[in-house]
């Protein structure tokens, strides 16, 4: 500390005023390397998000997935020409299930997006403001909690008609009430920080920190959930589709795919195998992911 | 007496990410059989992972670089499992600092004793029924000076207080008879009284059981009671060693001059006090109080029919320990908590009756410093953002002019402009405190509250932030409420003082009269225990014993 | 103690009530004509009123609401369409199916979940542990439906070992009912032959439906040593002589075992809900098949009561886990 | 210690397996002897034969009540049963049955005319299941007894196909129903799960969802035709997955089974032991369009899509286990003629007549619902979709839940503009068929086309109340020509039926006129090696 740096104006490069935040991203990077599974997952989450990008650039037979067919082809093993095989219509299962990854992470991230879009506000809201408030939002958060997601889930949609949108909203019912605990819970932990109090008594309006100091301390088990939450989202839509309340046809969805493909094990087991191996996959790289976000991001923090 | 304990050319590294951190540098150091020996040091000396590799208990990514340590003969870094069972508990046993995380929460006291004693058994290989195992626990509750030893048996931790948690690992530590008793900062977590009582009663044990002890703590004082050799340990080197006595007379290392230089004297003259004409009060509180409701009927009251008032410009002291309702008043003072009757005038406006946007203007005049610097820094915000809030709750200041604001500040507590990009886990304690204080001061306030700014801080830090508090004062013009449970501390910086118990105000009065013509017999009771670990008192002691 | 039981069963029926309303809500925001499907393929319309009328369907959705929650406060769930039966009476039957799936998957969820969580934090990072994470991010990640398919096909049809669905052989008399658990009963009657196929019926479903329960008790409660071996009070029993098996079963495992309990509260949920696909899969005549084949056939007092029962046994679950925890937490116990 | 646990996992392991490696068992054997064991999809929630009549219910119901005559055969005749014989009065308004005089139901009671005119009133009144087939013919006070084996039907008019129907009325014991009457509701609770029959069997084991068994009647009043054969019952099991089915058939825990893919059907037949039944139906599938409202009111697209569709893809799609409809009746029925410009893939002929439409250049998006979980309707979706993409026609597939399926398509305004929808005809009688294209017919699933040709509505009444089979033979066949000249529907095709069962298992009966998965259980036998 020389007298120079307290009288002169500071001019950094970029490099030196993110130095700290460059260095935790680096510390970041090299714990979450160093751990192999967390590293697989992130290496099926980049795969699945470009298959997902890239999808029907990628596969072999696009138009087999907008509802063409060649029935001369049913159901071949795995070829060179196929290398997942062939369905009952001799559609190409690999392009099929290419575009499908569209659908499932789509859906998954809807699910995810709408219920964290729900839930954060009304657990920041619910943790923070105490009383009343938060006795109604809580009672009506257990009420959902204290449902079966999936049983209310098959309800909704039975009742709405099968569709990707009906299963997003399904679903999205069913998912909100996670983040409004999760969110409630650190709410009411970060809030008795003392740099909360701090904020509060340099008169500090609610909505300032909620934004300002509970919402960024609550994104990493936030991060964390998402994480793993696209993974059981796409696991649900799945099961949905398996019940045969998914997707409709001729879009290519995984669940729906072994609902259909199931009839064929285990002499066509390729059908069945490689989109359930799909969904294996996404919702493993999402949970690892997720698990490797959570050792860096927020390594106390237990699995809600 | 022959050498208990040997240690050699001791060097111990740390992995981090950044690379490894020389945690102990080439320590030697030897005990021998009978004395009493203490390491004084700050946070970050490494005089804990010292003691811990004794136990063979270093942090994990610890990696032995050099040296050895020989316990009685035998080499300890060479042990394994089975070896170590013959050690641990039974020959060298420790004494922990905070004694609630130290004790597990979901056992019985005596079932935690019970299992020790069962332990030690194993490895010595002496059977003992479990009703002998349990009159040996009590035996030793009551050894530590345990009321009751039969009830406590019975209890969890949790219903215990922090002294008598204390007393209940120390007990344990003694269960095995051990050769070796390591005391690792054993007063740090207790209130002075508290504290006093404990250190006698490790004084007594050693005179009684006629014990090997190894006592390390942050507290020259509270070394200097038990220990009758120190070792000084400064960034993992130990830097002077010798006879308690002298170097508290003639302390040799310039850091352990520094050191000893920074520890607030309670019974140092007091400085001239600029003498102010009293001023109209800024602030009077009258008749508050707080009470807390809790499942049985009443409820706790915190603070109970407080009446004070601070003037214009003085320094207004609390001084009481733990529960004793002094952060509550900071808290009740700017309405951050509600008080449940009395009225608080700032000012010349009542503020217990303000609103909404009237009390939100108003706090800009008061402002408060936390205990724990750490935890009043949102994480999440640079140094910069942290100082720049004030300015963008309070004022319209554009961008730049709040950036040009936030230098001017980091100027002012002393900091590189630089540090605007750093976060605070980047900081130290006491660079950590300037911060918040930028933060408290940004707005000019009239008001400052400080609630145990310095007790989170080494004493060096301390130092120089008391010093700092002063010097801001006079350049700001600031009225200081004063929070602390250090009485040499609110000795050194306060014009009036308040002393409290369980939340209520037990005396007042200027500082001088409160020290030298304390009114009160608790408030004698707290000067008796904090001149007990006072050096300046200790080197009469230590001349009386060595006299003996 | 009275006024807390009190506050409880308050505190049940209200939630009861409030799951009641919100599922009829929701699965009358859309048309469906229940009616016509039982009435038959050829049946005319006024064939198809008789069975709107019957069953209360003729009136607006309103009135129909408030008949059902005025039925539901006596008691009673109302009548599927379908099978023309009280819901309730059918409830009982599917339930204890189910109840034994669900025991015994949490069963083997708790009785291989605990331990190996506890081994994999005891050697941490080891390859068992590195295994043991991949298999129970594994547990949570495998589809069930699929799985279960895999199994059945891998242990029931190549190898033979164990039956592809149902939970008795079809000419095996299942024993007179106590609990209505063949498990269970089976053993009380001494029927130790039923007790054996039982059992291989009810590994296969219950294996598919602990994994993913499995999977999380194992993450929790490894986690959770992880955290309580590295605890000032562990450091404190290993510097006092306890031998590290005796730290890490009894005393590390005791405060381990907190959240893992409110995991196996949560889970328990998640479980019952996932009867729906297992059953579906195992052919399992339980209340998740009936859950099933009731919501496909727009029959939806029984998804209700369904609902209702699965979040009862919840709420139940959760009650017990609280008690436990009391149980094993001296701290909650005075409070 | 890991290692430990390791090895003593792996050794549990080993121990589990070689304790379950049990042999598969045959066919189910008990004292009485064998127990056939039939998996099917569909369960049985309510078995009174006046309430429900799907083909599971219908199986079992069959099996344990007796109606007058019974189906039997392929082609389907209509054979004596309680009835020994009967006569219709020249007007063909009055028809007498004489029953057999040993007919007696399980409890003993003798099967008399009381019990048949009560059964025809119980059915009437309770208004449900059957009632729609006589209920506009017949009033229960035209039931009459004349003598204990003697009754007598008047019907309100004449009504060609009344004798088609009754096989579907089975004969309930009025004095045990009435014995468990519950505030006048004809025993209807009672019925839901138990018997009062007269049928070959009797129920056993009733676990709804699970398995419904049914135990031989030694002393069954006709006869067994296998004699000693005879098995000791049989077990209607569900299991609802295919694969299950199929894993149970192969291990040999279930004889027959019925629900089966097309693909499975073709793999299973060359493995050992195990015997395909190959039959053509009588359930017909059409895609129905919405002739009211929307695009396909236009006779013309209409015309352009059934031009359009790829036929020969719908038998593909079975395997070759189909054939295509020649006439909206199906070819196994009474008046059955080949309809001659019955359209088939002609893409020229699609072009033409699309260009004649209101759409000449196509650019629309129609719907196709179907049945969710039915795999062919799908399919036949699909390649609807892939064809029309050469008319520019865009399809959309949705699959609905079968009761908002039938709600949508009561009425002309939610009715889709393309329904696939399987309808299996009652009866052998033309009528059964014809009368789903009569105006009357609107609001019900098989007329979700809303067809509407006055002409052809006159033509089927005239045809159902004429009394001479000559003059209705002759009127049907102009019904034909005329359905298929306004193309309501694509006619596609008849699917056929088809079991799967062991190669023990014998006297496997086939008749079109029964539902889907439907089995004659009565002369089946297992034959031990």
């Amino acid at each position: 500390m020389t007298t120079s740096d307290l009288t002169t104006p500071v001019r950094l490069t970029f490099r030196e005023r993110h130095e700290s935040r460059i260095r935790q991203l680096r510390l970041y990077a090299y714990t979450f390397a160093a751990s192999f599974s967390s590293m697989l997952g992130l290496v099926l989450v980049i795969l699945f998000l470009a298959l997902a990008a890239f999808g029907p650039w990628l596969a072999p037979y696009p138009e087999h997935t907008t509802g063409a067919f060649n029935m001369a082809e049913r159901l071949q093993p795995p070829s060179a020409d196929h290398w997942f095989g062939t369905d009952e219509m001799g559609s190409d299962i690999l392009s099929r299930v290419i575009v499908g990854a569209r659908t499932s992470l789509w859906i998954g991230l809807l699910i995810t997006g709408i219920g964290a879009g729900i839930g954060i506000p009304l657990g920041i809201i619910a943790g923070y403001a105490g009383g009343w408030t938060r006795a109604a939002i809580m009672r009506f958060t257990e009420l959902f909690l204290a449902v079966p997601g999936l049983a209310l889930a098959l309800a909704i949609v039975a009742a709405l008609g099968p569709g990707i949108t009906n299963c997003v909203i399904a679903l999205a019912i069913v998912w909100w009430p996670g983040y409004v605990r999760l969110v409630e819970a650190k709410t009411l932990s970060v809030k008795e920080e003392l740099f909360v109090e701090s904020a509060r008594s340099l008169g500090a309006r609610t909505p300032w920190i909620m934004w300002h100091h509970i919402l960024p301390n609550c994104w990493s088990p936030i991060i964390v959930k998402m994480s793993m939450d696209m993974g059981m989202a796409i696991l649900a839509a799945a099961s949905l589709g398996f019940i045969g309340l998914g997707a409709r046809p001729p879009a290519p969805e995984w669940g729906a795919m072994i609902s259909v493909a199931r009839s064929y094990m285990p002499d066509w087991w390729w059908y069945s195998f490689f989109p359930g191996a799909a969904i294996f996959l996404t919702v493993l790289g999402f949970n690892l992911l997720g698990d490797g976000l959570r050792d860096i991001l927020d390594p106390r923090s237990r699995e809600r | 007496m022959s050498d208990l304990l040997e240690i050699r050319n001791y060097t111990l590294d740390i992995d981090t990410f950044d690379g490894p951190v020389h945690v102990l540098k080439d320590i030697d150091l030897t005990v021998r059989r009978g004395e009493t020996l203490g390491i004084v040091g700050e946070s970050g000396s490494g005089k804990t992972v010292l003691v811990r590799s004794v136990l063979g208990l270093a942090p994990k990514r610890a990696r032995v670089v050099n040296g050895s340590i020989r316990f009685d003969g035998t080499d300890l870094s060479s042990l394994n499992d089975k070896g170590w069972k013959k050690i641990r508990g039974v020959r060298i046993s420790m004494i922990f600092q905070d004694p609630m995380t130290y004790l597990n929460p979901l056992f019985s006291i005596g079932r935690q004793i019970g299992d020790v004693i069962a332990a030690h058994n194993r490895a010595t290989g002496v059977s003992m029924s479990a009703a002998e195992r349990r009159a040996r626990s009590e035996e030793l509750l009551d050894q530590v000076g345990i009321p009751d030893p039969a009830r406590v048996c019975d209890q969890f931790p949790h219903q215990l207080s922090g002294g008598m948690r204390q007393r209940v690992l120390i007990a344990m530590a003694l269960s095995g008879k051990p050769d070796l008793l390591i005391a690792d900062e054993p007063t740090t977590a207790l209130d002075v009284t508290v504290q006093a009582q404990v250190l006698d009663l490790i004084n007594e044990l050693v005179a009684k059981l006629n014990l090997t002890v190894i006592m390390i703590s942050h507290d020259v004082g509270a070394i200097a009671t038990v220990a009758k050799r120190c070792a000084v340990m400064f960034r993992g080197e130990i830097v002077e060693e010798g006879a308690t006595e002298d170097i508290l007379r003639a302390p040799q290392h310039d850091y352990t001059k520094r050191l000893l230089a920074a520890v607030p004297e309670i019974d140092a003259p007091l400085a001239a006090r600029d003498e102010r004409e009293p001023t109209r009060p800024l602030l009077e509180v009258k008749g508050l109080s707080k009470t807390y409701a809790t499942k049985s009927s009443g409820g706790v009251r915190a603070v109970d029919d407080v009446d004070f008032a601070v003037s214009q410009g003085e320094v207004l002291g609390i001084v009481g320990e733990s529960g004793s309702g002094k952060s509550t008043i900071a808290r009740l003072v700017l309405r951050l908590v509600e008080p449940t009757a009395g009225a608080v005038t700032f000012d010349g406006s009542d503020i217990t009756a303000l609103n909404g946007e009237a009390l939100r203007q108003m706090r800009r005049h008061m402002q408060l410093v936390f205990q724990n610097p750490h935890s009043a820094l949102n994480g999440r915000h640079t140094i910069g953002d942290a100082i720049a809030e004030p300015f963008r709750i309070q004022s319209k200041l554009s961008r730049r002019e709040i950036e040009a604001n936030v230098e001017k500040l980091l100027d002012t507590v002393q900091l590189p402009k630089a540090f605007r990009y750093r976060y605070p886990h980047e900081l130290s304690g006491g660079q950590k405190q300037r911060v918040c204080i930028a933060r408290a001061v940004a707005l000019k306030p009239k008001l400052l509250l400080l609630d145990e700014p310095t007790s989170a801080l080494d004493v060096s830090v301390q130092a120089q932030i008391l010093e700092f508090l002063r010097d801001l004062r006079a350049e700001l013009d600031l009225t200081y409420l004063f929070i602390s449970h250090d009485l040499a501390v609110v000795r050194e910086i306060c014009d009036r003082v308040l002393v409290m118990k369980r939340g209520k105000i037990v005396e007042q009065g200027p500082t001088a009269q409160i020290f030298e013509m304390p009114a009160q017999d608790y408030t004698q009771q707290l000067l008796a225990s904090a001149r007990k670990t006072a050096p300046s008192s200790l080197l009469a002691d230590a001349g009386l014993a060595a006299a003996q | 103690m009275l006024s807390f039981t009190l506050r409880k069963l308050a505190a049940l029926v209200g939630t009861m009530l409030g799951i009641a309303a919100l599922t009829f809500l929701i699965t009358n925001v859309a048309p469906g004509d229940p009616a016509r499907l039982v009435a038959g393929p050829n049946a005319t319309e006024d064939m198809v009123e008789t069975i709107r009328v019957q069953n209360g369907l003729d009136k607006p959705v309103t009135e129909q609401f408030v008949i059902y929650m005025s039925d539901l406060v006596r008691g009673d769930l109302g009548t599927s369409i379908v099978t023309t039966r009280p819901v309730l009476d059918e409830l009982l039957r599917y339930a204890p199916a189910t109840i034994e799936l669900v025991l015994v998957a949490m069963a083997l969820g708790i009785l291989v979940g605990v331990p190996m969580g506890m081994l994999s934090a005891v050697y941490r990072n080891s390859w068992f542990d590195h295994a043991t994470r991949i298999f129970s991010i594994s547990g949570v990640a495998l589809p069930a439906f699929w799985f279960g398919i895999l199994l059945q096909l891998l242990f029931a049809v190549q190898m033979g070992w164990l039956p592809v669905s149902g939970r008795l052989p079809l000419v095996a008399l299942p024993p007179e009912p106590i609990t209505h658990l063949l498990l269970v009963d089976s053993l009380l009657r001494g029927q130790f032959d039923t007790f054996w196929t039982a059992l291989k019926h009810i590994i296969l479903p219950a294996v598919v439906l602990s994994f993913p329960c499995l999977a999380s008790i194992l993450r929790v409660n490894r986690a959770e040593m992880i955290e309580v071996l590295s605890s000032d009070h562990v450091v404190a029993a290993r510097a006092h002589g306890l031998s590290s098996r005796r730290i890490v079963a009894l005393y590390a495992l005791k405060n381990a075992m907190l959240p893992t309990l409110a995991m196996i509260g949560l889970r328990f949920g998640w479980m019952l809900g996932s009867t729906v696909l297992v059953e579906t899969v195992f052919d399992w005549p339980g209340i998740g098949l009936y859950a099933v084949s009731s919501a496909l056939a727009s029959d939806f007092k029984p998804v209700i009561g369904v609902t209702l029962l699965i979040g009862f046994f919840f709420i139940v679950a959760n009650t017990i886990v609280d008690l436990a925890y009391a149980w094993i937490d001296p701290r909650l116990r005075n409070a | 210690m890991m290692r430990k646990l390791v090895l003593s996992a792996m050794a549990a392991a080993l121990l589990a397996g070689s304790f379950m490696a049990s042999p598969a068992s045959a066919f189910e054997r008990t004292e009485d002897g064998e127990i056939i064991v039939f998996a099917g999809r569909q369960a049985i929630p309510v078995l009174d034969p006046h309430v429900r009549y799907d083909w599971s219910t219908r199986m079992v119901q069959q099996a344990v009540y007796d109606a007058l005559v019974k189906y039997e055969g392929d082609p389907a005749e209509i054979k004596p049963w309680i009835a020994e014989s009967w006569e219709t009065s020249e007007d063909g308004k009055t028809w007498t049955f004489k029953l057999v005089e040993n007919a007696k139901f399980h409890n003993g009671d003798p099967v008399n005319a009381e019990a048949v005119r009560y059964s025809f009133e119980r059915g009437l009144k309770l208004n449900k299941g059957v009632a729609w087939m006589l209920k506009d013919f017949l009033a229960p006070e035209g039931v009459s007894v004349v003598d204990d084996y003697t009754v007598k039907f008047e019907l309100k008019a004449p009504y060609a196909p009344f004798l088609s129907f009754l096989p579907w009325w089975f004969i309930v014991n009025p004095a045990e129903v009435q014995a468990n009457e519950v505030d006048g509701d004809y025993g209807e609770a009672w019925l839901t799960e138990n018997a009062a029959g007269s049928g070959p069997f009797k129920l056993g084991r009733w676990e709804p969802n699970v398995l419904y068994e049914l135990q031989s009647v030694a002393d069954y009043w006709k006869g067994w035709p296998q004699g000693e054969n005879r098995p000791a019952g049989v077990i209607y099991r569900i299991i609802r997955e295919p694969s299950a089915q199929r894993a149970s058939l192969q291990r040999g825990e279930v004889d027959i089974v019925e629900g089966l893919t097309s693909d499975d059907y073709v793999q299973i037949a060359n493995m050992p032991g195990i015997e395909i039944q190959n039959h053509k139906g009588m359930t017909t599938f059409g895609i129905k369009f919405n002739t009211q409202q929307g695009p396909t009111a236009d006779i013309n697209l209409r015309k352009a899509i059934a031009h359009a569709l790829d036929y020969d893809a719908l038998v593909q799609i079975y395997n070759g286990a189909a054939s295509l409809q020649t006439s909206p009746l199906p070819d196994g029925m009474r008046g059955h003629i080949d309809v001659a410009d019955i359209p088939r893939q002609d893409l020229e002929k699609a072009k033409e007549y699309l260009a004649k439409s209101e759409h000449p250049e196509g650019g629309i998006t129609l719907e196709y619902v179907h049945v969710a979980g039915l795999e062919e309707a799908r399919r036949i979706g699909l390649v609807l979709l892939d064809n029309l993409k050469a008319l520019n026609i865009n399809v959309e597939i949705k699959p609905e839940q079968w009761p908002n399926m039938v709600a949508n398509g009561s009425r002309v305004e939610t009715s889709p503009a393309m329904t696939s929808v399987y309808v299996t005809p009652i009866s052998t009688d033309p009528d059964a068929v014809a009368y789903q294209y009569h105006k009357n017919s609107w609001g019900q699933y098989y007329a979700m086309a809303f067809y509407d040709n006055p002409e052809v509505s006159k033509m089927i009444d005239e045809a159902r109340a004429a009394t001479d089979w000559d003059k209705r033979a002759d009127l049907y066949a102009k019904i034909q020509t005329q359905i298929v000249a306004d193309q309501p529907e694509v006619f596609g095709m008849l699917q056929n039926r088809r079991w799967a069962h062991r190669d023990y298992l014998k006297g496997f009966q086939f008749s079109p006129v029964r539902f889907t998965g439907e089995v004659d259980l009565y002369p089946l036998w297992v034959e031990a090696e």
